[in-house]
């Protein structure tokens, strides 16, 4: 005991996610950790700054989704401020994230979970990525990826004032209204990201549903579990991004709970370990009982899959015939398959796409009258949005000046810590025997991992943004056997 | 003469003495300096000044430079409101040292280290009576030693947990 | 290239070395960066001292020169002409002030004054490094001249420069000139006639073609520097056409409107609404006092009108403001007297027959209210006894601790001349009797002759409430004798006290105006008490007479004359060198934020819509830094007070305590605290 | 980009890492958009964890000084994060700090007015949300059943890159616009690149950029963003909105003001300015209307947080660095001044 605590950590220190594998004496998976090495604390140096500042501070706790930050930042100071934005206001805040929406998860879907099944899971990493896809399938359909992304996050900087970490969030709307000019480019991008949601859609069931292998994979116990799933959905029950109420349902498909943001503590708690410095979130109502799935077990999931399991439909008609098919391949909700989120994210993407264009196109958007101004004490403020990894809630209290008093914030990684955590287990337990790992194996444990799309930018609010993950596995005697970095990419 | 031992004042002084870092205008506290020398003033000698033609001259970086450089305090002194040798420049130094007060009291600076005083040419016995006022202002407080803050900033020696507390711990885990 | 600097080290004589270490110090100035040579010299200012400056400069090839010694105030310019006699630019030259503030005020311990001395070495050769050479401006000496005040001081001043040839403007706020001396009768110790030496002066003044006088006027504001100010000047309307105007008189024989003439005769007499302050004024024109003339106040009148031979009064006359050119300007603005109600046991105000010093001179004055009878205030009794009361408002720590100079012999004065036109009984209540000038001490031996009673006591009370037999309808002198010991009540019929020499009630913001320092008890500050007693602390302004401190006739004239020859000098010399101490905008990288524009107290900076940048007029600037500090974007030079140089000059000064340089480990003594 | 063509065979080794960063100084790389292609045919990508697998084996096993350029972002929060500031800055010819946070240190910076027992004190103890009975606290060093854990610990006070090891180029911006990242790109192409030591961008400020009218200063009153809806053609300073942008680099095309909202300074200060914050300070107090300590007073009440509005992206980078760590019993606390910070005009004894 005494000498390992003599050694000096600074020598032994790793600066990326890690996932450690134990193996028995006969080489099999004892237990596998996952760590969180970083802490940033911004709950905590942003006390003493003005509110009304949240939404351009914590959107840098990450560079990936900012725009989410910034709308939950807004939404609190919304609450905080007790001011309601004026209808163009509103609209416009989620035209923003719509086309946010657009962005993020073509990003994560091409570049990211994306080469696992248009590349396949067995290539070489080298090959694993962007490039390899625009390999694959084409380098207009690259081009294609590259113009969305290009296009929305114009779009972001037309109304948010910066294309990474916008700035135009108030509390009671934005700070600019846009024009007839602006819009109709707005509706060009939207319509084109319709269309490019459909290409995506239809690029998924040639490459990976017209392939069995892929199907199965999908399908599989490998990547199967029964959490709970949490999700924002609107009046209707229909999956929403912007606004709503938090529905959770349980492994049955079942109502657990539906309940405003504002009472997010009544339930939801989180759980310290201390080999990781990221929380573990959990339904308090049902409490934390590890890391272990079941009807049980509090741990729940927050994904694009879980949305649409909590979901009883989409708002939009092309996203809902997108979603009955996804259900109907699936065999019906709840849909347990982690690698299914994939598709999922698909069925997303065209409905942002299609909110995007309801949005851009109505009448009311380019008024003028786009943020009311406070006249109240500011008090408490909870803010919560849908990202595109999990529920995202910000929570503040000022004094009267609207000087920051305190600030929580539960951040949409953090709410898939547990599930991550278990299905690397479970995929591990599943691939590695006799001590055997190889690249394929140990990207099949990542493919686990990687379909959360996991953000410790914000996980952690912590840095650095997607971190670069590494597997060690230990034999019995503790030493390390195989040491392999894999970083989740953009 | 009695014998000033800091560390009366504030233990953690030890044997070293408080050092302020003065910022005179040319035409009057400046002056007022030297009329306090040709009458032969005693007066503690914490203070080291620098002269500058107006305390419109004074920017704030010169103050928060001081303080990075280890002294425990800052006096800016100009001419007294209304008799600025160029009008007004006292008036932008008052506004200055306010905001800058504001300023480094969120970064742990008491405000009392860093201060404004007037004092006209004619003034030695007000300059005298500054210093000694400043000085025992300092002297109250204690060192400001902003390097000792800085030097230190990653952890050679880091606090790893007790051996004890490691155990326990590692059971929670 | 890299730096030599030479460390020069004073010790004057005992000043420095007395209290500094002054061979460590350079010893151990010897070691600090880019320091060549560093000596000690028992006295720099020498020519000897300013020599060896010289000879390394020229020998070892000097870049940059440190003395420490005295205040820059002191010999900046001293060393900096040596710098340049050596070929090194004067601007390349700092100087530590190691006396003043170090030697004269540590003299409680060696070791912290000699501490102190290192750092503001220390701080000095780390600025000096990073100093720029400079080349001053050189501007032309306008040579007419402006003196502020009619008095006797200033109309000495005037009268030198005048007939030196160079034209004066001369200003006076009341009607006429002659200040405080045209009111007096007698003139100590002589006890000549005021009137009779003053009065050519003003007649010369009045008719010198190269004065030009301005009375009833007022300066309201100064701009520019030595050699060029721009003074704006407002001259009150006198209501009276001075172009037709004989001075006849028949305007005020014929004014219905009696008031008391406060000013003049000191409240003592009447002057009418049209006057003539007095009858040797100068000019001789008279004005209408607006607020006591009947016109004005009730719309009819006019009598001075219909009576005026030549039609000269002009009721719709308007003050005039004028613009002067000047290269100097001479400050003689004179002094108040201080007003006894302010010290209510004396009971001035309350008690008819306790006058003030300057009711007295008037009632002494032929041409006074009384015709130079000595009367109480019922107008005809003589007294037989009077008490003169010195120090009224001086060396009194509840009013001013200063002595006034001028009281003792004005006192012995008055008492003489009580003594010579009634003969009565007078007693002078004093403090100490100070009669330090050519011939005073004689003139009062000649009073102690006389049988003037002199009592040493500064007298508690002055009351009409008799305790005793002998008391009653008189005045008590209530004084402790210091000399006997005891409590006496003295019984008088007149009571005069000796009031103090005040500086005037607006000198406070007239030096602000000027630009020049007041002293602490209001009195103008010169650049040095000994060897620049007529001069300011900004070049061209020059400061005679009382309004630089109490000083008695001879005084003021001396320094009048005083200062006319500063004044000549510099239009001899035709032109003077300002110092290059200037803001410096740096155009090109302006982003026109305008923070600095309206910060200029003289309006130097100009924005220049198109390209839109802010421009420094190196012409009005005076070079405070106040925008160079302002300057969001760091692109404002101030010249010789350049971010770099001070930025040095801070870790220079902390030498010691600057991380890893250690702790100066030092308890150091103290002298007591003030109580 | 013509120069790609005319490329060596053998093509320029360019790696870019990110430290303590939130990620968006990649994406801001990747906003270079199409160009991208043209970067990764003209160099040959060593490393880029964001968007390449990578071993960090690999870059050891490089030569010192064989990456030709890394650009570096993130501000250096633990030992991880310096161990491959070092390894980075040995591997390269040019080490490039990319964005705030590697220049400046950014608004993670912040975290340097509190310290690190103020962080988990809250993080895993006083948070609402928290549940967490036996106390634990994550741990650099956790013994499980079937072995040991590590976790870096994680430092109280945020670096700059520069503050850690030597840095040839600064490239600031919070992220910085796609045109500077390409212009860097183009001057090491062209081997056209300044004076080591200097920054990749403009020497004047956002007012050169912005199109909103300037007059005279004179400040009464601060408005909250929030409080009013401010003329959309008037600087915002002069409406009494605080922005920074007076006393930041140019570079962004003033983006912020353009939307109604004041500039923050995530591009700095100015070319040659030691103190952001103390610019701001000065320049700010100059123009307030008011002459007496209470009047001075008032306004700045109107003003919260002023350290926070000044040193927003630049404390760890400023000449202070932090707040006071005073030594309290044992370990070293951030200092919290509560005495009033009012401008008593009798010094105060």
């Amino acid at each position: 005991m005494k000498q390992r605590i003599t050694i000096d950590p600074i020598t032994r220190l790793e600066g990326h996610g890690k996932i450690e594998v134990f193996l028995d004496e006969r080489g099999e998976v004892a237990n596998t950790y996952f760590q969180i090495p970083e802490l940033r604390g911004f709950e905590v140096f942003c006390l003493g700054r003005p509110a009304e500042e949240m939404p351009r501070i914590t959107n840098r706790i990450c560079g990936v989704c900012p725009e989410a930050h910034h709308m939950a930042a807004s939404k609190a100071l919304d609450m905080l401020f007790h001011v309601e934005p004026p209808p163009a206001g509103k609209k416009l805040r989620e035209l923003f994230y719509s086309a946010f929406y657009c962005t993020d998860h073509t990003t994560h879907f091409y570049a990211l979970g994306g080469p696992d099944f248009v590349v396949g899971p067995d290539a070489p990493a080298s090959q694993r990525n962007i490039l390899g896809v625009v390999g694959k399938v084409g380098v207009e359909a690259g081009l294609k990826v590259i113009n969305t992304r290009k296009a929305n996050h114009e779009v972001i900087k037309i109304i948010g004032g910066r294309a990474v970490h916008p700035v135009a969030g108030l509390p009671g709307g934005m700070s600019k209204a846009i024009n007839e000019e602006e819009r109709q480019f707005i509706e060009k991008v939207a319509r084109d990201n319709v269309e490019f949601a459909q290409w995506s859609l239809e690029i998924f069931d040639q490459i990976v549903l017209k392939n069995s292998v892929y199907v199965d994979l999908i399908v599989g116990d490998i990547y199967t579990q029964r959490t709970y799933y949490m999700g924002l959905v609107d009046e209707n029950n229909h999956v929403n991004f912007y606004d709503g109420m938090v529905r959770v349902v349980d492994p049955e498909g079942n109502e657990f709970a539906k309940y405003a943001p504002q009472d997010y503590l009544e339930n939801i708690a989180e759980h310290v370990e201390p080999y990781s410095y990221l929380k573990y979130p959990y339904l308090k109502k049902v409490g934390w009982k590890g890391i272990v799935d079941g009807k049980d077990s509090g741990m729940y999931a927050c994904t694009p899959m879980s949305r649409l399991n909590v979901a009883d439909g989409m708002a939009t008609p092309k996203a809902q015939e997108a979603y009955e098919k996804y259900l109907a391949t699936l065999g019906g909700k709840p849909v347990h398959h982690t690698l299914a989120t994939h598709w999922a994210r698909l069925v997303e993407l065209l409905y942002a796409a299609e909110r995007m264009l309801e949005l851009a196109t109505d009448p009311e958007i380019t008024s003028p009258n786009v943020r009311t101004i406070p006249t109240e004490t500011p008090t408490v403020g909870i803010g919560t949005v849908e990202a595109p990894r999990g529920t995202l809630t910000h929570h503040y209290e000022t004094d009267e000046r609207g000087i920051l008093t305190k600030v929580n914030l539960i951040v949409g990684t953090t709410n898939n810590n547990a599930p991550i955590t278990l299905s690397i287990k479970k995929a591990a337990a599943a691939l590695i025997h006799d001590g055997i790992v190889n690249e394929g194996i140990l990207n099949r444990v990542e493919m686990a991992f990687r379909s959360y799309d996991p953000c410790f930018s914000c996980a952690t609010h912590s840095l650095p943004g997607q971190m670069p993950l590494e597997v060690v596995v230990h034999n019995a005697a503790g030493e390390v056997i195989d040491r392999r970095s894999q970083h989740c990419a953009l | 003469m009695p014998k000033r031992d800091y560390s009366l004042d504030n233990p953690a002084w030890g044997t070293r003495r408080p050092v302020i870092v003065g910022f005179l205008c040319n035409w009057c506290s400046y002056r007022a300096a030297d009329l306090a020398g040709i009458s032969r003033m005693g007066y503690p000698s914490t203070l080291r000044d620098i002269r500058i033609m107006c305390t419109g001259r004074l920017d704030p970086t010169f103050v928060i430079k001081a303080l990075r450089e280890g002294a425990d305090g800052a006096l800016v002194m100009g001419c007294h409101p209304g008799q600025c040798h160029y009008d007004a420049g006292n008036y932008k130094a008052m506004r200055r040292m306010a905001l800058l007060r504001r300023t480094l009291a969120q970064f742990g600076v008491h405000p009392d280290r860093i201060q404004l005083a007037w004092a006209s040419a004619a003034q030695g016995t007000l300059f005298t009576e500054t210093v000694f006022k400043m000085t025992n202002a300092i002297a109250r407080l204690g060192p400001l030693e902003w390097h000792d803050t800085i030097d230190e900033l990653v952890p050679r020696a880091p606090a790893m947990p007790s051996a004890e507390t490691l155990v326990e711990e590692a059971s929670h885990g | 290239m890299d730096e030599k600097i030479g460390v020069y080290v004073c010790h004057c004589g005992h000043n420095i070395a007395g209290t500094v270490d002054v061979e460590g110090l350079s010893k151990w100035a010897s070691t600090l960066p880019d320091v060549a040579v560093a000596r000690d010299y028992r006295f720099m200012c020498s020519s000897l001292g300013q020599e060896l400056v010289e000879k390394d400069i020229k020998e070892l090839g000097l870049t940059r020169v440190v003395v420490a010694a005295c205040s820059p105030h002191m010999h900046e310019p001293t060393f900096r002409r040596a710098c340049e006699r050596a070929g090194l630019n004067r601007y390349l030259f700092e100087m530590a002030n190691i006396r003043e503030h170090a030697s004269w005020v540590h003299q409680h311990s060696i070791e912290s004054a000699t501490d102190k001395a290192k750092s503001l070495v220390s701080g000095a050769v780390r600025r000096v490094k990073e100093l720029k050479p400079l080349e001053p401006f050189m501007v032309d000496i306008n040579p007419t001249t402006l003196v502020v005040g009619g008095g006797i001081a200033g109309i000495n001043a005037a009268l030198e420069i005048a007939n030196a040839g160079h034209a004066v403007y001369l200003l006076e706020r009341e009607p006429s000139i002659g200040g405080h001396m045209a009111q007096f009768d007698k003139t100590f110790p002589t006890l000549d006639c005021a009137a009779c030496i003053l009065t050519p002066k003003m007649f010369d003044v009045g008719n010198h073609p190269n004065i030009t006088l301005m009375t009833y006027s007022e300066v309201e504001q100064v701009d520019g520097y030595v050699g060029n100010f721009k003074v704006r000047v407002r001259q009150k309307a006198r209501k009276i056409n001075t172009d037709l105007c004989t001075g006849c008189g028949d305007c005020w024989e014929k004014c219905p409107a009696k008031v008391v003439d406060q000013v003049y005769e000191a409240g003592l007499g009447y002057r009418t609404a049209i006057y003539r302050p007095f009858p040797q004024a100068v000019p001789k024109y008279p004005v209408i006092d607006m607020e006591s003339c009947i016109y004005y106040q009730k719309g009819t009148c006019k009598a001075c009108e219909k009576f005026c031979p030549t039609g000269a009064i002009d009721f719709e006359q308007e003050d005039k403001v004028l613009e002067l050119n000047v290269g100097n300007i001479v400050l003689a603005t004179g002094y108040e007297l201080f007003d006894p109600r302010r010290i209510s046991p004396y009971g001035y105000g309350r008690l008819a027959n306790v006058f003030t010093s300057l009711e007295f001179e008037r009632m002494l004055n032929a041409s006074g209210p009384t015709g130079g009878k000595v009367i109480l205030r019922d107008g005809e009794t003589q007294p037989k006894s009077v008490a003169i009361v010195h120090c009224v408002g001086s060396r009194d720590k509840n009013h001013n601790v200063y002595c006034s100079a001028t009281c003792c012999m004005a006192a012995l004065k008055f008492g003489h001349l009580v003594k010579e036109r009634t003969g009565a009984e007078v007693y002078s209540f004093y403090i100490d009797i100070r009669t330090s000038a050519k011939n005073y001490e004689e003139f009062y031996h000649r009073l102690l002759d006389e049988g003037m009673n002199f009592v040493r006591g500064r007298v508690a009370e002055i009351t009409d409430a008799a305790r005793q037999p002998g008391e009653e309808g008189k005045l008590v002198v209530q004084v402790e004798d210091t000399l006997l010991g005891k409590q006496r009540r003295i019984p008088v019929d007149m009571v005069i006290l000796m009031g103090a020499m005040e500086p005037r009630r607006d000198a406070v913001d007239t030096a602000h105006r000027f630009g020049i320092g007041c002293s602490e008890a209001g009195f103008f500050t010169e650049k040095h008490p000994k060897l620049d007693p007529v001069a300011t602390m900004t070049d061209g302004v020059f400061i005679a007479g009382a309004c630089q401190g109490p000083k008695d006739i001879p005084d003021s004239v001396g320094q009048g004359a005083a200062a006319a020859a500063r004044v000549l000098t510099l239009i001899g010399q035709g032109r003077v060198e300002i110092e290059p101490v200037r803001a410096n905008i740096d155009e090109a990288r302006c982003s026109g934020c305008r923070i600095c524009n309206n910060l200029c107290p003289y309006g130097a900076i100009d924005f220049i819509e198109e390209p839109g940048v802010s421009r420094v007029n190196p012409a009005l600037c005076k070079g405070c830094g106040t925008c160079v500090a302002a300057c969001p974007s760091q692109i404002i030079t101030g010249q010789h007070f350049t971010f770099e140089s001070i930025m040095a000059q801070i870790e220079g000064v902390l030498f010691d305590v600057r991380a890893g340089n250690g702790q100066s480990h030092t308890v150091e003594q103290l002298p007591l605290e003030p109580a | 980009m013509a120069k790609v063509q005319d490329q060596p065979t053998v093509k320029p080794k360019l790696a870019l890492y990110w430290a303590s960063s939130c990620g968006g100084c990649d994406i801001a790389v990747l906003a270079i958009q199409e160009k991208i292609l043209d970067v990764a045919a003209a160099f040959d990508l060593v490393l880029w964890p964001c968007v390449m697998d990578f071993k960090k084996r690999d870059i050891e096993a490089l030569a010192d000084g064989e990456i030709d350029v890394c650009l570096f972002n993130g501000a250096i929060r633990n030992a991880d994060n310096e161990e491959w500031a070092h390894l980075l800055r040995r591997k390269s010819k040019t080490l490039v700090a990319y964005g705030s946070c590697a220049v400046e240190g950014g608004i993670p910076g912040l975290a340097n007015f509190t310290d690190r027992q103020q962080v988990t004190q809250f993080v895993y103890h006083d948070s609402p949300s928290t549940v967490n009975p036996a106390g634990v606290e994550p741990q650099t060093l956790t013994l499980v059943d079937e072995g040991e854990l590590t976790l870096p610990e994680f430092w109280t006070t945020v670096q700059t890159l520069d503050q850690v090891v030597p840095v040839d180029y600064y490239l600031p911006g919070c992220p910085p616009e796609a045109k500077w990242t390409i212009a860097a790109v183009e001057a090491i192409l062209g081997g056209k690149l300044p004076a080591p030591g200097s920054v990749i961008g403009m020497d004047v400020t956002v007012c050169d950029e912005c199109q909103r009218k300037r007059s005279e200063k004179s400040i009464k009153h601060f408005y909250r963003p929030y409080e009013i809806i401010p003329d959309p053609e008037v600087c915002l300073l002069e409406q009494g909105l605080f922005c920074a942008g007076i006393a930041t680099r140019a570079g962004c095309g003033a983006l912020c003001p353009q939307v109604n909202m004041g500039c923050r300074g995530c591009y700095g200060p100015n070319e040659g300015v030691v103190d952001g914050g103390a610019r701001l300070i000065s320049a700010i107090a100059s123009v307030l209307d008011a002459d007496t300590p209470e009047a001075i007073d008032a306004i700045l009440d109107t003003l919260p947080d002023p350290a926070g509005y000044f040193y927003r992206f630049s404390l760890p980078g400023s000449l202070m660095r932090r707040a006071r760590l005073a030594r309290d019993n044992g370990h070293r606390a951030a200092v919290l001044v509560t005495d009033s910070t009012r401008l008593d005009p009798h010094l105060a004894e």
